[in-house]
């Protein structure tokens, strides 16, 4: 199985040894309470310098408010797993908390350019598939899997896969290096207190962003017990050792949608993008972010009682959401 | 029931194009909105209601109720409303893996003389100095795993090189057997490339080729809007207009706030004749 | 990435490639009715010399009424997925269908080492989980898959395992091959007559099974309509275009249990058990499967009504059963 | 509320003595039935109710409805009821992987003085002419995966063998360091061995070491039923015998026909002393 070829671009340390000895020492298996305020659980488990992964987006079932806490906290040198996403990255590196991105698909403008050019960010390239296929190499615990895709692609030389002959069909295949975030950011629809839960709908990549990480906070639109949780076992994909912090954060993906539960907001969304076009955020943060000390606030005084019923009433789709 | 159109747009033209291809018995693999989404909406309230298509969030055939609000064609209720399966990002490259993905429908920013998609930066990569772009998505997966592809883009000098600037998504890369040089699977690759002027195919060389234009251009208009000489097919045909019946449906329906189609110039029907309209 | 040892076993042949060509050519996408009876769909679709895989076993959400049609045609020459069985493996063999065994865990007796010193069957050594991560490296389209766990064992030698150099950490690490059966038998609570199907409870690899094999006949508790399969997506685990055939088989099952629909029945297990550990299925055979034309002839005339009513009656949870 | 108890059989002594290992802020992978799922359900209806285990078929820390039907202790409603979540084998094996399995609580049918687990064959694997057995199934994902084995034998010679003819499932392979050279990750392995007779641990060296012995034999008794002599701790404990509430629980509650405990010779309180009963 020689290696053919290989990406020349930095990537996120493979260790499953490490990670098993981190689980081992610093995850709770016991069932105890993990929650927790949105700022005690960005406060306690983001730290700078992690490299830190999202479910989702900004807009769709992602937890935003717990990533507005990120920024609000001032992290610093965050490495993201930027796939799947609109103006999540540009956000984390704009207010100064991201360093380095892996990219897959992030929301583009004038800021990537500057960022580069400036020196303050360092781009490394996947697909949206490939990222996802990182993290499910973390969530076997298992340093690479392979796959059939990027090979053929710019991107390759500019990332940490390999090109290496099947020792099976003597073909050229291609390999993917597991990702094993710090820490990882999930918005849910419904967790127990110790951080069992449920999404409902089409996802990203949550199961194997919760299983890969070292750390998961849960932000979640309801809590429910875990006598609820346990009576339909099916509907469950996150177990609570997995998870260190659950944020009961209704609305928590404001402006973005929850499946089943409200509509996205049209009005937030083209606020984030047009901030975003125009390659400055520096309003945008100060008003949903630095001006605001919580989720709760955001709600109370930046969206306000009308619109959240608003996007809860257009959300008309109750089918297949579990309610 | 067949009225050919009076005036559209251009965006109109090619998505109408593209929804004419689509067949029941095929699986689809769309990228995340605008015009590969919308012909494929469009084709299931003309033609084929019983089209089956999956996107990235691992969403399997699902009866989309149209029109969706900004942004939410993906992991949002009325992009996946009644869907055969509801699945992840994983699951979705699985089932392409697994050869069942017939057509994957992609747009780009740049695609080149082997089919190569750029969707990462025109001009230089390294030091931040070209124009950046927000990467392949899911396009990498679907270029490489669907058995073949349909590329929409707009008909433009920068669009149309010779090579792209970086391959985000790979075409034939640089010829025959290329992609499984470097670990793709064997078959699969660039099928049509549609603009809002012209339809191109490949040949056995793996190089595009010329096949059709659009009845208010010229096959001189066409190559002027390119950066590169295409391989010309033995016989350019003539690309049929839309009908009133599928504007109608397109308007009402699928793009009501024009976000995909209310972009390019507007072609009109004048003394029986297609022309851009002043 | 070297090879440092290769284990000596046959194994079946890793072919993504033929796969896909296969699908290509040979698996409808629309969707189209593929309600038949059992014995259509094993006559079209189980053919002598197949590589054969069923999820879970005769006792626990089996198919059970399809292994007893498959012995019933007497298909000659398969090679079976030998994962989480009790008496499959032995019926199988004993019967005269297979001659070739992939084992995770099979039910064991003076059965296997008859067979070996009369070479009517070789058996490779796995195990149960290895067994399923095959199926998952099919089910995913590529040609292996990396473990942490079977390369210390002597069954890796008789395998088609391989321990290379994890080119990320520089440590061995075990590769198994894809396994991509020509035909699999799975046997679900719901599907609609396309072929998409619910599965409730645990299960031992239905997917991965049913994504990874060539042909996949589904038998079914229910049928339900695909109205009531699109009102509820994140139920369904099998998508309609891996499958060929669909046969409605209530109590298909038996004489195990499908959770939440019926217990097993103790008397029909030991009975299985009891010719294994004597180590003489002939009676068992004569009896459920030759002297039988089909399932519904089994229940009627084996079973009946009253035991039937028994095993509903004895399986007293519901809950999580989407019932 | 702890009255030693005046009758049990072999079987009912090493459940117990396992049962008493278990934790609550442990997660256990325990093989499928028998004295191991016995032991874990034991825990959990005496001491540690909150105890959470995995089973094969991919089972997260059910409310088991105890008694089951014959096998019925996976792919069952009753033995998966009330889980935390209910997923599949390849599920169970990632969980392991990660390191989040504390124990694995396994039985078998040989192992050796490096804690490898023969469930293969007894004699010559090839030819066909050793008696063979079922194979590994669950084990060795668990003997490799999780962070420490607990083992479950019967006192026989042929149980405890200096070397296992095969090796179904990995102990410490042949000392030190070895079970990372075949690939399995760096920690884990072997901790403890029971049979109804004794208990053993490992030492640095990987190999077994008697710790401690049952009430009812003496340490030559339990070297007389094994092939090779096992290093010894510089004190062998006595392991302490069941309680009348552990027996009743486990009687009436978890293996009520039997089906486990009901083999092996039994055991009798007589004069202060507990003998095997005649």
């Amino acid at each position: 199985m020689l290696i053919r070829e290989e990406g020349k671009g930095e990537y996120f340390k493979v260790d499953p040894d490490g990670f098993r000895a981190f689980v081992r020492e610093n995850k709770p298996r016991a069932t105890v309470s993990k929650l927790m305020s949105e700022r005690e659980a960005v406060e306690k488990f983001v730290r700078d310098g992690d490299y830190l992964a999202y479910d989702c987006n900004y807009f769709q079932r992602g937890p935003s408010s717990l990533m507005r806490e990120v920024i609000r906290q001032r992290k610093k040198r965050l490495w993201v797993c930027g796939k799947f996403t609109y103006v999540a990255c540009a956000l984390l590196v704009e207010a100064g908390c991201a360093d380095r991105v892996d990219i897959g698909f992030i929301g583009f403008g004038p800021w990537i350019s500057r960022a580069v050019r400036e020196g303050r960010c360092k781009f490394f390239e996947y697909s949206n598939a490939i990222m996802t296929l990182r993290l499910k190499a973390g969530a076997m615990g298992v340093p690479f899997l392979p796959a059939r895709s990027f090979g053929a692609t710019s991107g390759f030389e500019y990332s940490g896969c390999k090109l290496v002959t099947d020792p099976y069909t003597d073909q050229p295949i291609l390999l993917v290096p597991a990702l094993n975030p710090d820490v990882s950011l999930i918005h849910v629809h419904q967790a127990d207190e110790y951080g069992n839960a449920r999404v409902f709908g089409t996802g990203i990549a949550h199961q194997e962003c919760a299983l890969a990480s070292k750390r998961v906070i849960l932000s979640t639109e309801e809590i429910i017990s875990t006598d609820e949780i346990r009576r339909d076992p099916g509907r469950n994909s996150i177990p609570h050792f997995v998870v260190d912090a659950v944020v009961h954060a209704p609305f928590g993906a404001y402006p973005g949608t929850v499946q089943g539960y409200y509509a996205s907001d049209p009005e937030g969304i083209i606020e984030a993008m047009g901030a975003m076009f125009r390659g400055d955020f520096r309003d945008y943060l100060q008003k949903h972010v630095y001006s605001i000390g919580s989720h709760a606030e955001c709600l109370e005084k930046l969206v306000g009682a009308q619109k959240l019923a608003d996007v809860r009433r257009r959300e008309t789709i109750r089918e297949g959401y579990g309610i | 029931m067949s009225t050919p159109a009076v005036n559209f747009s251009e965006r109109e033209f090619v998505i109408v194009q593209v929804s004419r291809l689509l067949e029941a018995k095929c699986i689809y693999w769309v990228g995340g909105g605008g015009e590969p989404l919308a012909s494929v909406l469009l084709a299931k309230r003309t033609r084929v209601p019983e089209l089956q298509y999956l996107t990235e969030d691992g969403v399997v055939a699902p009866e989309a109720l149209v029109p969706f609000d900004p942004l939410m064609t993906m992991v949002a209720s009325r992009a996946n409303y009644r869907a055969l399966q509801w699945g992840t990002m994983n699951y979705a490259a699985d089932i392409a893996h697994l050869g069942y993905v017939d057509y994957g429908i992609l747009n780009t920013l740049q695609v080149d003389r082997y089919g190569n998609i750029n969707s990462t930066v025109v001009g230089k990569y390294e030091g931040g100095e070209g124009r950046r772009f927000g990467g392949p998505g899911g396009a990498d997966s679907i270029a490489a795993l669907a058995w073949r592809t349909i590329l929409i883009t707009d008909q433009h000098k920068r669009k149309f090189v010779e090579k792209v600037d970086f391959i985000s998504s790979p075409g034939f890369v640089d010829g025959p057997g290329a992609r499984q040089k470097r670990g793709l699977a064997a078959g699969g690759g660039p099928w049509r490339v549609y603009s809002p002027w012209a339809m191109f195919g490949y040949g056995q060389d793996c190089q595009l080729m010329l096949q059709a234009v659009a009845p208010y251009v010229t096959v001189d208009q066409v190559l002027d809007e390119m950066s590169f000489k295409p391989k010309m097919a033995k016989k350019i045909a003539p690309l049929e207009p839309p009908t009133e019946e599928e504007l109608l449906i397109l308007r009402t329906q699928i793009d009501v706030g024009g976000q995909v189609t209310d972009r390019g110039r507007w072609i009109e029907l004048k003394d029986g004749k297609y022309r851009f309209a002043e």
